[in-house]
C-alpha cells in the first residue's frame, strides 16, 4: 500500500483505464496539455496522445452530447465538467439523453460514460465554484451518482464507473483533492470498488450519521471528536447515492435508532431529505428521535468572502455539535 | 456513382410506401384507432433521396420524428411502424414506451431520439468522433427541423464536427413551419445552409421536392465526409403538407389558399411524373406500385391490430444496462 | 361565480395582467396566432398584439435568458415553455441566474418573471411530454415554486406570479386543463391568491394526504371514496411547493399524526422527499405511523402504451388503496 | 463625433489606471493578502475604446470578468474594486458574495453577471428587448471570451437579437486562449466576426489593442444599434498577457518566446508612445498620471484593507425580493 491524496488516486484510476481498454478516452476542457485545472488529467495527454484526451471547445452541451455519441457508437469516454457549477448547460443531454437512452429504445442502445465534475465548497470559489449539485440528479433514473470521500474508494469506484455500461455522475470533493490522502494498493494490484453499496466507515452503537465526500471525511473526525465524550457513533458513507442503498442505511438505523444525515448542499430538497424519508417511511418502528439533518443553509450557494463562507460550510465542529444534540435526545 | 434505373425505382417505392402508410395513420387517427401521428407527407423526397446517399448497414443515421420515409428505407416493415402507433408490444424502436416516430433500429445503425428536438445532433457529431479515432470511413447523416437550429444544441453540435473535421453531414428539412412559427421568426438568415459560413463547413442548399437533386448534394457531402474532409450543412426547402402532427390544427397561422398552392408541388406527384415523362415507369408500373403498397399497408393495419399490447409492469424495466450491448 | 376550466383560468389571468400592467408581456413557441399548442394564450395576441405576445425562436434557453434580461430592464415577462419536458434547455438560465441575481447582486437586481409549463402525465405523451420536474427546483433558493390543482387557485396564484418581485416557476397539471372545472369570481372581482401557503383543502381527522396539482384533485376523490367506509382523511394542497409552507404540513400531521404524500414524479428524489423529511425531523413526536409515499415507479418518465401509462400513473383507486393502509396502521 | 483630445487623454488615463489597479491586485495575491484575481492586462485598449463609444448613464453594459477597465470607465472606484479582491463587506457588486471580477454597478446600468460563460448573452438581448418594445434609443454594449463564443447561449443570443433587430452590440475579446485551449479548438472560423455571417448581422473584426479602432468600431455599431438598424458582432484580437487567474499556470500551455513577443505589443504601451508621438500628452503629463495612478492605487488598497468583513450571518440575506427595485 502506497498513501496517496484524492487527486492523485483519480488520476490513477483513468491513467490505468486508459492503458487497460483502448475504447477509453477523456474530453473536456483544459484536460490536453493544461493536464485540467485542477490537475487530475497531468500527463496523460503526454502518455495517451491527442486522440485520447481531447480538449473540447467551452461547451459543457458538447462536452456530454458528443460523449453520449461515442458511447453509443462504442467508445467509453469520460466526459470532464470543470467545475460542478458549470453542468447545468449539459443538463438535457444528462437527464433527456444519457439517462433515457437505455429505457426508451427497451435496451437496444445504452451509453457507458462517466461523467467527472468535482464538487463543494469551501475553497474561496464563491457561488459559482462551490456548489454541490448532486441532489438535482439522485432523482433520475437512469443515471447513477458517485460521490468518493477517500482515495481508495476514489480510484476503486472511479474504475467502476469508466467500466458500468451506464451513465455514471462522479462527483469529487474539491476540498478535499489534496487534502485528503490515504492508502491505496500498489500500481500492479489492480482492484475496484463496486458502484451500489454504501458503507459502514466507522461501527457504533448510539446513533448514525450518514455522510459522503467531503462531510464525509469531517463526519469520521466529529466522531472521534465525541468519542472521548463517551459518545458511540456510527458513520456511513453513503459513496452511491443513486440508486440509493437502503439496505445498508435500514440496518444501520435498526442498530443505533438514531439518524443525522449530513450534506453541504441547501437543506431543503437536498439528497438528505430522501435518506430522511427512506428512514421516516421503512426505519420508522426502529427510530428513537427526530431523524436530523445538518446541511447547508438555504441561500443560493456559498458566499466568496471568508466569515460568510464559514457561516455557510459545515465543519467538524458543527457536527459534532448536532451529534451531541441528537444524542443527548 | 450514378444511381441506376432499378435504384430509382426503388426509391420511388420508398416514397409511395412511406406516403400511403403516412396517410393511412391519418385515418387510423380519424378512426379512433390511434392516439397520435406525427406526419412526413411532403417531406418524402428529401428524405429518400439523403438516405440513399449512404450506405445502408455501414453508415449511421441519426433521424428526426418526420423521417419516416428513411426509416422506412433503412428496413423499418410498416407493421412495425404501424405497432409504434398503437403501442404494441413488439414496437422495435421503443417497445412502445415512446410515443410514434420516435425511431430507432439498432440493427440498421439507427439511433434513438427524443423528443426534445435537436438533442440528437451532438450524438451525430459524437458517433462521427468515435468513427475518426477509430480511422473509420464511415459516415453519418443527421437530419433536423429548420426551427431547430435555433437551439445553441444544434450549432454546438456542428461547431465541433467542423473544429474536427468529422464524417457528418447536417440535413436540414426546412418546412417552413416549427408548429406556427415560420422561418423569419426562428433566423435572421434565409437559409439555415446560410448558417454554415459562420462556423466554417460548406453550407449548401436544395430543392428539397426534388429527389435526385438532393441525392447528389447529399452524396457529395457523405463522399467528402468519407474521404476525411470533414462535415456540410445542407438544407432542403420543402413544404410540411400536412398540420405539424394529429394534435394541431394549422388552420390558425396559415391559410387554405398557402396550404393548396403547396399541394401542387407535391414531391410525390412531381416525382411520379417525372418517372413516367424520362421513360422510368408507366403508368402501369405505377399502378402496380400503388396497389402493392395498398396491399402492405392493409396487412400492416391487420398485423399490427392483432399484436398484444404490453403488460403495464412490462414498464418497470430495463433502467439500467447490465452489459453494453451496441458495441 | 362562473365555471370556468384550468386552462380558462390561466388564460384570464395573462390577459388581465397583461391588460392591468402594460410591463407584461409573454414570449414562448406558439403563443402567438396559434394561440399556445394547448391554448393557454388563445386570443392574446389578437388583443394585445405582437409585443406583447412574442412567438420566440425554438429555442428554451433563449425564452428565459431572454425574459431575464427584459425583467432587469424592467419588464415583468411571462414565459411560456410549450412542455415541462423542455424545460431542461433553460436549466442553467433558470438555476444560475434567474435564482441567484438578486442574492449575488446583494440585492441591486431582481428578476421579476414567471415561467409557466405544462407538466404530468396520463394523456398518452409518452416519456418525453409527460414529465413532473418541479424536484428539480424546489432544491433551488430564489425561486419560487407554485402548482395549482383548480381554476381559482390557478388564476389567484398566477395573477400573483406576475406580480412577485422573484422568479416564479408555475407548473400546470395538462391533464387537468379541460378535465378540472371550478368556479371563480365573475371578471369584475379582482382576486388573487398569495404565493406561499398551503391550504388544507378538506379537514379531517384520521391521516393527512399531501398533495399538489393533478394528484390534489385525485386526493379529494380518493379521500371522498373512503370517507364512506369510515376513513377521515385530511387533505392538504401544498400549491406552493417552493419555499415549503413547513407550519401548514406540521399543523395537519399534530392533528392527525398520519402522513400520506401523493405526486405522480418519480418517488426516490422526488418532491415528496422534503415533505417526508420534514415531518420526520420536525413533526417526528407526533407521529403515530411511518411517513408514506405514493409516487411514480422509480422509471425514466412515463411510457406511452397505454398499458404501461397506467401501471405508471397514481390514480384515485391507487390513493384510496395507500389511505386504507395507513389509516389500519 | 469625433473624439476630443480631453476625451482621449481621459480614455488613456482610464487604461492607465486599471492597468495599475490590476498590477496591485498581483502583488496583493503574491503577498498572500488576497485569494485571487482573474486579470485584464493586455485587453485594455479594447475596453476602454469599446465603453467610451456608449454613453454612460443610459446605455447598458453587460460585461464579463476580465472587464476591468470597462467598470473602472463606468464609474467603480479602486478603492471598491480592491475591496471586492479583499471580500470586504462595502463593495458594491455582490456585497462579497462573489467572487473579484464579478462586476455588477446597478447605478452605472453595468448587469451583474455570474461565473459559468455567456450566460450573460441572452441578458443582453433581453435588455435589448425591453429597449425596443418601449421604443426607447439606448444601446446595450456586451462582452466575452471567444473561447465563450462556443456556447450555444451566445449563439441563441445573437441569432435572437439579430431575428428582431434589436440595439445589442456583442463584442468579443479575443484574447487567443480560453484558459489553455487555443481558438483553433473552439472553432473552424477565423474569428469570431465570422460567426455572424450565419446569424444575419455584420460581423467586424477589429485590433484589440488600438484603442480608437476599437472606438470608432463599436461607436459605428452603436450608432447603427441606436437607429434601429440592428445588432452588430464585433471581435477585437488581442492577448493575455498575464495566466489565466491567480489559480493558473501558464508555462503548460503556452511557452515564454511567445508571451515575451505579444508584450512588445502591449496596448498600454502601444498608446503610451502613440499619445506622445501624436502630442495628445507629453512625457511630463505621462508621468504624472502615472503618478497620480500609483497614488490612487495605493489609497485604494489602504482604504480597502481598513474596510470591515462583513458578518458570516450576513449571507443569510437577501434571498428573495420584497419589492422590485430595480425599474
Ligand atoms: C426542446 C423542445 N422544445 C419544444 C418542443 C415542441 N415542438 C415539437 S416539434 C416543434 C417544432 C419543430 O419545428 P422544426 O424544427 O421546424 O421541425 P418540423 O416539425 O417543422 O419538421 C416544437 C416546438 C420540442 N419537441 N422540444
Ligand atoms: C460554463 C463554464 N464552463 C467553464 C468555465 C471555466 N472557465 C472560466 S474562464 C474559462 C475560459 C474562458 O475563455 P474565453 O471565453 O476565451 O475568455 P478569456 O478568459 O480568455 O477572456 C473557463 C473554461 C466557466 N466559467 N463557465
Ligand atoms: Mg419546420
Ligand atoms: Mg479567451
Amino acid at each position: 500500500m502506497t498513501e496517496i491524496t484524492m487527486i492523485e488516486a483519480i488520476r490513477q484510476a483513468m491513467d490505468e483505464e486508459l492503458g487497460r481498454d483502448e475504447r477509453v478516452f477523456i474530453i473536456g476542457e483544459d484536460v490536453g496539455v493544461r493536464g485540467g485545472v485542477f490537475r487530475a488529467t497531468q500527463g496523460l495527454f503526454e502518455k495517451y496522445g491527442e486522440d485520447r484526451v481531447i480538449d473540447s471547445p467551452l461547451a459543457e452541451l458538447t462536452i456530454v452530447g458528443v460523449g453520449i455519441g461515442a458511447a453509443v457508437y462504442g467508445k467509453r469516454p469520460i466526459c470532464e465538467i470543470q467545475f460542478a457549477d458549470f453542468i447545468y448547460p449539459a443538463f438535457n443531454q444528462i437527464v433527456s439523453e444519457a439517462a433515457k437512452m437505455y429505457y426508451r429504445s427497451n435496451g437496444q442502445w445504452s451509453v457507458p460514460m462517466v461523467i467527472r465534475a468535482p464538487y463543494g465548497g469551501g475553497i474561496g470559489g464563491g457561488l459559482y465554484h462551490s456548489q454541490s449539485v448532486e441532489a438535482f440528479f439522485t432523482q433520475v433514473p437512469g443515471l447513477k451518482v458517485v460521490i468518493p470521500s477517500n482515495p481508495y474508494d476514489a480510484k476503486g469506484l472511479l474504475k467502476s464507473a469508466v467500466r458500468d455500461p451506464n451513465p455514471v455522475l462522479f462527483f469529487e470533493p474539491k476540498k478535499g483533492y489534496r487534502l485528503i490522502k490515504g492508502e491505496v494498493p500498489e500500481d500492479d494490484q489492480e482492484y475496484t470498488v463496486p458502484i451500489g453499496p454504501a458503507k459502514v466507515t466507522r461501527p457504533g452503537q448510539d446513533l448514525t450519521v450518514f455522510a459522503y465526500g467531503m462531510m464525509h471525511h469531517y463526519a469520521l473526525q466529529a466522531a472521534e471528536t465525541v468519542a472521548s465524550e463517551g459518545i458511540d457513533v456510527e458513520v456511513v458513507d453513503l459513496r452511491t447515492l443513486y440508486p440509493v442503498d437502503r439496505e445498508t442505511i435500514l440496518e444501520s438505523v435498526r442498530k443505533t435508532s438514531k439518524a443525522l444525515i449530513v450534506h453541504e448542499d441547501n437543506l431543503t430538497g437536498g439528497y438528505g431529505a430522501e435518506i430522511a424519508a427512506t428512514i421516516a417511511e421503512w426505519g420508522f418502528m426502529n427510530l428513537d428521535a427526530p431523524v436530523r439533518r445538518l446541511a447547508g443553509p438555504d441561500v443560493p450557494a456559498v458566499p466568496f468572502s471568508h466569515p460568510m463562507q464559514e457561516w455557510f460550510m459545515i465543519n467538524p465542529d458543527k457536527i459534532a455539535v448536532a451529534i451531541r444534540d441528537l444524542a443527548a435526545f | 456513382m450514378p444511381l441506376s434505373r432499378e435504384q430509382k425505382k426503388e426509391m420511388f417505392w420508398m416514397m409511395l410506401l412511406s406516403r400511403r402508410l403516412d396517410e393511412r395513420a391519418w385515418v387510423l387517427h380519424r378512426q379512433g384507432k390511434i392516439a397520435f401521428h406525427i406526419s412526413g407527407i411532403g417531406q418524402e423526397a428529401a428524405q429518400v433521396g439523403a438516405v440513399y446517399a449512404i450506405e445502408k448497414g455501414k453508415d449511421w443515421l441519426v433521424p428526426y420524428y418526420r423521417d419516416l420515409a428513411m426509416v422506412i428505407a433503412m428496413g423499418m416493415s410498416p407493421s412495425e411502424f404501424v405497432r409504434s402507433l398503437m403501442g404494441k408490444a413488439q414496437e422495435p424502436t421503443s417497445g412502445a414506451r415512446q410515443m410514434p416516430s420516435h425511431f430507432s433500429l439498432h440493427h440498421a445503425k439507427v439511433l434513438s431520439h427524443s423528443a426534445p428536438v435537436a438533442t440528437q445532433s451532438p450524438h451525430a457529431s459524437g458517433i462521427g468522433l468515435g468513427i475518426k479515432l477509430d480511422g473509420g470511413d464511415e459516415v453519418v447523416l443527421t437530419t433536423i427541423g429548420e426551427g431547430s437550429t435555433s437551439q445553441g444544441e444544434w450549432y454546438e453540435a456542428v461547431n465541433f464536427a467542423a473544429i474536427h473535421s468529422l464524417p457528418v453531414v447536417f440535413l436540414v428539412e426546412n418546412n417552413r413551419y416549427a408548429i406556427s412559427v415560420p422561418q423569419e421568426k426562428q433566423m435572421a438568415v434565409s437559409s439555415a445552409a446560410d448558417k454554415a459560413c459562420g462556423l466554417g463547413l460548406p453550407g449548401i442548399e436544395v430543392d428539397g421536392t426534388d429527389m435526385f437533386e438532393v441525392y447528389d448534394a447529399v452524396a457529395e457531402a457523405v463522399a467528402n465526409a468519407r474521404q476525411g474532409k470533414g462535415p456540410s450543412v445542407i438544407e432542403a426547402k420543402m413544404y410540411r403538407l400536412t398540420p405539424h402532427s394529429s394534435d394541431d390544427d394549422d388552420r390558425s397561422y396559415r391559410t387554405r389558399e398557402e396550404v393548396e398552392e403547396f399541394k401542387k408541388q407535391d414531391p410525390l406527384i412531381m416525382m411520379k411524373n417525372q418517372f413516367i415523362e424520362q421513360g422510368l415507369m408507366t403508368e402501369e408500373e405505377y399502378n402496380n406500385l400503388e396497389d402493392k403498397a395498398k396491399k402492405m399497408v392493409d396487412e400492416a393495419v391487420e398485423e399490427a391490430t392483432k399484436a398484444p399490447y404490453p403488460k403495464g409492469a412490462d414498464a418497470a424495466t430495463p433502467v439500467y444496462a447490465e452489459e453494453v450491448k451496441n458495441d
